[in-house]
């Protein structure tokens, strides 16, 4: 606790000394909006956390082209009046030169005229597949779409002949963006939805839903949501005695849920970025090295497991990182070069932009990780 | 999968919940008949006994036991300083000001909760394991058992309480008419003083031994505070069976609720409930009405 | 002018009045005294439609308002001032009588925001008239005070320049002299007498005797929920029941 | 009369100078913050109207501001309504349902009011989150267009500036109209005490019910401007937590006053960009300042920096006097 305390104070210390010593050479400014704070601070955390950690490094390594950069953070709390208040403030008081975030689509959206208008290149850290369906011209994104996650999952129903499922989608924006692709795809790979059953993000019980799953005659349970939902959704199935085969989503693949769920946990297959597994990746694995190396960064700076949501942090400043050292630091310059990224494997995937796709992923950004001992295992 | 079967499961899931409800529902209670207040910070007490039990568990190893007693001492000691700091020196306090006061030291102590012990939510083992108890083919967990037991206990001892010892029928009496009862000899303040004890103590109680099941973080006193709410305000603001039943109904229809109709809208069920009673039977369900003498 | 029928009104299972018929006339002061607990509060509070009563019919003249809503009876000229002065702490003086004029105006919401003409003319015949009233009773120097800074006795006289305004033909009132010294209750007593001149029917409870058997014409007594006598005060003070209920049982 | 003449010079005031601050923050991000500064305005005094005036609590008027703004974002996306017509719309519509539930709930009093209010709030929320095929649900309703006035879009800040506070002026004159007219007396008599202003043929009940449904029609006009300023709303901003911040600018401003709710607002619109520095503990802040400013300034702001002020020239005053 007094360690935390001592931190918080540590690091507004530094902050300040860093916008203290940022008048020496003309620096860069870059801009990040997380929820911090509020419903979704599961992601703005460990986002803040990340990109706060890679900006030390890269200013410890001399900066970009000679230039520190600045990085400056507000808290949206996932409210999209205060996200667009904050990205106003990072346009015209900051005036930074690219921002990075929000974290969750809502206040993506809620951002998106503000940047556009004021032509400022924005790398969401969001999932849902509206951020860049259609393209807009000054908006990317690191997040993998849930359409991916879905995929993946559904890809892998399909191989073991399961057709009918049951799902179970937390009413929040994660989970709705979650139940819409589900619901969209099941068709595609021939799945058909029994039961289509949600619960609250603040819900302690979902034995109801469970109860309700059970009378059908769902093969296997789709759960969509982050913690601590889920991590109660295992247990419950575990409590009712069911024996269905459960699939999360990439909203849990954290080892807070094995934590939560503890052996509930067991046996539970979900689709996650390659973080959790870096180590059982294949040596010719491209982005092997940048994962090793940010979840040990991660560790040493703040003594927890970084998770994927921080990855997308990582992968949002390393892109405009990229982008700088190609081109320059105007506003303008660095949407064009990221436009233009190329196979940078980062720790959501391996990007690859183009005028048409400032999603930058495909199908392969998931891997499927089963749950054993208490921790993940790639399902190959 | 019969549906007899099914039903009895909601049922019991339903019950289980509202087992819950009604135990969150004590501390409002308590509170309101001492002072006609309703303490909007009552949900954090719940939150407070689960996060100072992880506390006690997790940084000073201490066993299961000791731990839920010092939560509840540490709970209760919080519940005394929010009478003493905000309510007691509060003149000519009108209901909007103690709505609003309450709802304040809500967000004061969810924050300062949030700064303490951070936003992860954290899981306490069950006291007497996860293996679930098969009745009838539905299944509970022993910490349901633990719940009903509890429950069961701590009406009892209201009762006892309020129905047999002087302070709890002083207590009474302060609610009845505190002007009278002061003149009497009554030391109201020491009684006002007494329910915020009372029902920090259950309400962190509340807290531990639903903690297993739901998992606690920092903000997890907003909605089950507001779930014991509706269930005092069904039972009629009573502090015995009144509540009990209130939280049990609310928790089977939430859980019907979500069988036979939606689970989207399983929250607003409970809340359409609290305003259907206040409107029609503000009194309650379970209560005679009340004379109308002003 | 006022007219009880038999009312009956029980709370839960005690009997708080029972049977109590009684006549106010016109332009009469009537007293209403008998012991704590007899039920006279009550009474006013099933007059004005606070309480609804068990049984039994209120007339006001010939009209029967025993169902009547509190806030309908102003306009039809019923109005009441309260035991423990009930004033618009937060409002100046003038503001205070300015609500009793609340029935002499008709402009809604509208036309209030928008200050539409009418509604200007109709603020100033109320800030005048509010004026008057304050004149008539003396209290026009505190126009513009906080009606929470004004001392007790002149908040009882406010309470009753606010009833005034209604421009009633009957005011009730629930001891107007608790609470005051000497030279205010006479004070009051002059007022309550100017009142009663200006053709208002005045009805009071009252436990200042003095008081009661100075300006009352007729005096009710009521001693445990029942109409022990009735009569002019010189009838009730020789009434042996009326002594004996006040010496005697209590 | 004066105090009238006086009033009126103080709005005359007021107006000359949210005209021409823009002239001194062109091209400045603190224009946008004045945006939203004015819808909270006009929220604040709309609350205050039931609050501060008929001191009847409303826990729940995110809903309406919500309501107002989904209302106009659903009309002018999916039906391609004109964004003035839907407002209109909008208005009309919360102000029918405010007069609905407004006889039910505003009947009951202190404490359970709150309840009632808040479990209204809390079930428009879940409505606006679930009626995914509606609202858009929890991610989000996006693509609604600016307003326009022939061919004038109200696109960027400084149109939308002016937009929203010449609207909020007039919520802000039409309270103060209203609080020195017979309605606004009866109002506070309720507040003060509802027993007497019955007594006085003041219709409580009604006069209450056309209060809320007043407050709530602002709430709309609002909601839709803010739908309209924002082009994008998602469930979050319309929900308890909002709620309470509403009440809280109330309550810092002060119960009745109307310039005491632009100052609300305006201090709870910019206190998040002090409290950054503070990180996380703001939420602590939010908390300390409710309690606090109920128990030492039940007045608001204004009235209690005011008594300090008199308590410390006095003190001052008494001083020099001793010297002398």
């Amino acid at each position: 606790m007094l360690k935390k305390m001592l931190r918080l104070i540590l690091s507004m210390a530094v902050v300040g000394l860093m916008a203290g010593s940022a008048f020496a050479a003309a620096p860069i400014k870059i801009g990040a909006l997380f929820s911090v704070s509020g419903p979704a601070s599961f992601l703005g955390e460990p986002e803040r956390n990340t990109a706060e950690m890679m900006v030390t490094e890269i200013n410890k390594a001399g900066g970009i082209k000679g230039q520190k950069l600045v990085l400056i953070v507000y808290d949206t709390q996932a409210d999209a009046t205060k996200a667009v208040q904050a990205a106003n403030k990072l346009i015209k008081d900051d005036k930074v030169v690219a921002i990075i975030g929000p974290s969750t689509t809502g206040d993506t959206m809620a951002v998106i005229p503000v940047v556009e208008k004021a032509g400022i290149p924005l790398v969401s850290c969001a999932a849902g597949i509206k951020i860049t369906e259609p393209t807009k011209k000054w908006v990317f994104k690191t997040a993998q779409n849930d359409a991916l996650a879905v995929a993946r999952i559904f890809d892998y129903l399909k191989k073991k002949k399961i057709s009918k499922i049951a799902i179970l989608t937390v009413s929040d924006g994660f989970g709705s963006s979650g139940r819409e692709q589900l619901v969209f795809q099941a068709g595609k790979f021939g799945i058909q939805i029994i039961s289509d059953e949600t619960y609250g993000p603040k819900d302690t019980d979902m034995t109801a839903q469970l109860t309700k799953i059970r009378g059908g005659a769902a093969q296997a349970i789709v759960c969509w949501g982050t913690n601590p939902g889920p991590a109660v959704v295992a247990r419950n199935v575990k409590q009712l005695g069911m024996k269905l085969p459960l699939f999360m989503s990439h909203g849990v693949s954290s080892m807070k849920f094995i934590e939560l769920a503890g052996d509930a946990a067991e046996g539970i297959i979900l689709p996650s970025g390659r973080v959790v597994v870096a180590n059982q990746l294949p040596k010719n694995d491209p982005q092997k090295k940048a994962l090793l190396n940010y979840v040990e960064n991660y560790k040493k700076h703040y003594n927890v497991e970084g998770d994927h949501f921080g990855g997308h942090a990582y992968d949002a400043i390393m892109l405009i990182k990229g982008a700088i050292e190609r081109g320059s630091d105007s506003p303008a310059a660095i949407r064009d070069q990221l436009e233009k990224t190329e196979k940078f494997a980062g720790i959501g995937g391996t990007f690859q932009y183009s005028p048409q796709d400032h999603a930058g992923l495909t199908s392969d950004a998931f891997v499927l990780v089963q749950i054993k001992n208490k921790g993940w295992t790639l399902l190959k | 999968m019969d549906n007899s079967r099914q039903l009895f499961q909601y049922i019991l899931s339903g019950l289980s919940n509202g087992a819950i409800y009604a135990l969150i529902g004590f501390g409002f209670a308590i509170i309101y008949n001492a002072t006609g207040i309703i303490n909007f910070a009552q949900g954090e007490f719940v939150m407070l006994g689960g996060m100072f039990t992880i506390f006690f568990l997790a940084f000073f190893h201490l066993p299961l036991l000791p731990a839920i007693i010092l939560a509840i001492l540490f709970s209760t000691i919080i519940g005394i300083a929010f009478e003493r700091l905000a309510i007691r020196p509060l003149k000519n306090a009108t209901p909007l000001s103690l709505v609003i006061i309450t709802i304040g030291a809500s967000i004061l102590l969810r924050g300062i909760a949030m700064l303490v012990w951070g936003k992860d939510t954290h899981a306490v083992t069950a006291f007497s394991g996860n293996d679930p108890l098969y009745i009838a083919g539905a299944t509970i967990l022993p910490q349901h058992i633990w719940i009903f037991a509890i429950t069961l206990l701590i009406i009892a001892a209201n009762k006892i309480f309020f129905n047999y010892s002087i302070v709890g029928k002083a207590m009474r009496a302060c609610a009845y008419n505190s002007q009278a009862a002061s003149l009497v000899g009554i030391n109201v303040k020491t009684m006002v003083l007494l329910s915020f004890v009372i029902s920090s103590a259950i309400g962190s109680m509340a807290g531990i031994i639903i903690a297993p099941l739901t998992m606690t973080s920092f903000d997890v006193g907003i909605m089950l505070g507001l779930k014991g709410f509706c269930a005092v305000i069904i039972g009629g603001m009573s502090s015995g069976l009144g509540t009990i039943m209130g939280g049990l109904l609310l928790g089977l229809l939430e859980s019907l609720g979500v069988g036979y109709i939606s689970a989207s809208y399983k929250d607003a069920i409970a809340f359409i409930i609290l305003l259907l009673i206040l409107f029609i039977r503000p009194e309650g369900l379970f209560r005679t009405k009340e004379t109308e003498r002003v | 002018m006022l007219r009880l029928d038999k009312i009956t009104k029980i709370f839960g299972g005690l009997t708080a009045l029972t049977d109590v018929s009684l006549e106010v006339r016109k332009d009469s002061i009537t007293g209403v005294i008998g012991p704590n607990g007899a039920g006279k509060t009550t009474l006013f509070n099933i007059v004005t439609g606070l309480y609804t009563q068990t049984s039994g019919d209120v007339y006001l003249g010939e009209k029967n308002i025993s169902r009547f809503a509190t806030e309908s009876l102003a306009a039809l000229g019923l109005v009441r001032t309260f035991q423990n002065v009930e004033l618009f702490g937060k409002m100046t003086v003038l503001e205070n009588v300015m609500v009793g004029l609340h029935t002499k105006s008709r402009s809604g919401i509208i036309s209030c925001a928008f200050k539409l003409p009418g509604q200007i003319k109709e603020e100033k015949m109320i800030a005048e008239k509010a004026r008057h009233w304050l004149e008539f009773t003396g209290l026009i120097a505190d126009a513009p005070n906080s009606a929470n800074n004004l001392p007790f006795g002149k908040g009882r006289i406010l309470e009753i320049a606010r009833t005034l305004a209604v421009e009633p033909q009957l005011i009730l009132m629930d001891e107007p002299a608790a609470g005051l010294n000497s030279q205010e209750t006479t004070q009051l007593a002059v007022l309550i007498r100017k009142i009663r001149e200006s053709g208002i029917t005045v009805v009071l409870v009252e436990h200042d005797m003095d008081l009661v058997m100075d300006i009352c014409d007729s005096i009710i007594v009521l001693n445990l929920g029942k109409k022990l006598a009735a009569g002019t005060p010189r009838e009730i003070q020789e009434n042996k029941a009326v002594i004996s209920a006040y010496l005697g049982d209590s | 009369m004066t105090k009238e003449k006086r009033e009126i010079l103080i709005f005359f005031i007021f107006t000359l100078a949210v005209l021409i601050t823009p002239f001194f923050l062109q091209g400045s991000y603190f224009l946008n913050v004045l945006v939203f500064i004015g819808i909270n305005t006009m929220l604040a005094v709309g609350l205050n109207l039931l609050l501060g005036y008929a001191g009847q609590i409303s826990l729940g008027h995110a809903a309406f501001f919500g309501l107002g703004a989904y209302i106009s974002g659903i009309l002018t996306t999916r039906f391609g309504l004109d964004p003035w017509f839907a407002l209109v719309i909008a208005a009309v519509a919360n102000g029918a349902l405010a007069f609905v539930i407004g006889f039910p709930i505003l009947k009951l009093k202190g404490h359970y009011l709150a309840m009632a209010t808040l479990g209204f709030g809390i079930i428009m929320f879940i409505i606006f989150n679930e009626t995914v095929a509606v609202t858009g649900g929890p991610s989000g309703l996006s693509g609604i267009p600016n307003i326009q006035i022939s061919s004038l879009i109200f696109d960027n800040d400084l149109r939308n500036y002016y937009l929203i506070w010449i609207i909020t002026l007039l919520v802000m004159l039409f309270s103060i109209n209203l609080s020195h007219s017979r309605i606004g007396r009866a109002l506070r008599a309720i507040a003060d005490s509802e027993v007497a202003a019955r007594v006085l043929g003041v219709n409580a009940r009604v006069l209450k019910v056309q209060i809320f449904t007043v407050s709530a029609v602002i709430s709309a006009i609002a909601g839709s401007l803010y739908a309209h300023t924002m082009t994008f709303i998602s469930p979050a901003s319309f929900g308890f937590n909002f709620s309470i911040e509403l009440v809280t600018m109330v309550i810092i401003g002060g119960l009745g006053s109307i310039y005491g709710s632009f100052l609300g607002a305006a201090i709870l619109t910019i206190l998040p960009e002090f409290l950054r520095v503070l990180r996380d503990f703001d939420i602590i802040v939010y908390g300390l300042l409710l309690i606090i400013m109920t128990m030492y300034m039940p007045g608001g702001l204004i009235s209690g920096l005011t008594r300090i002020a008199e308590f410390i020239v006095g003190k001052i005053k008494s001083r020099g006097a001793r010297h002398a």
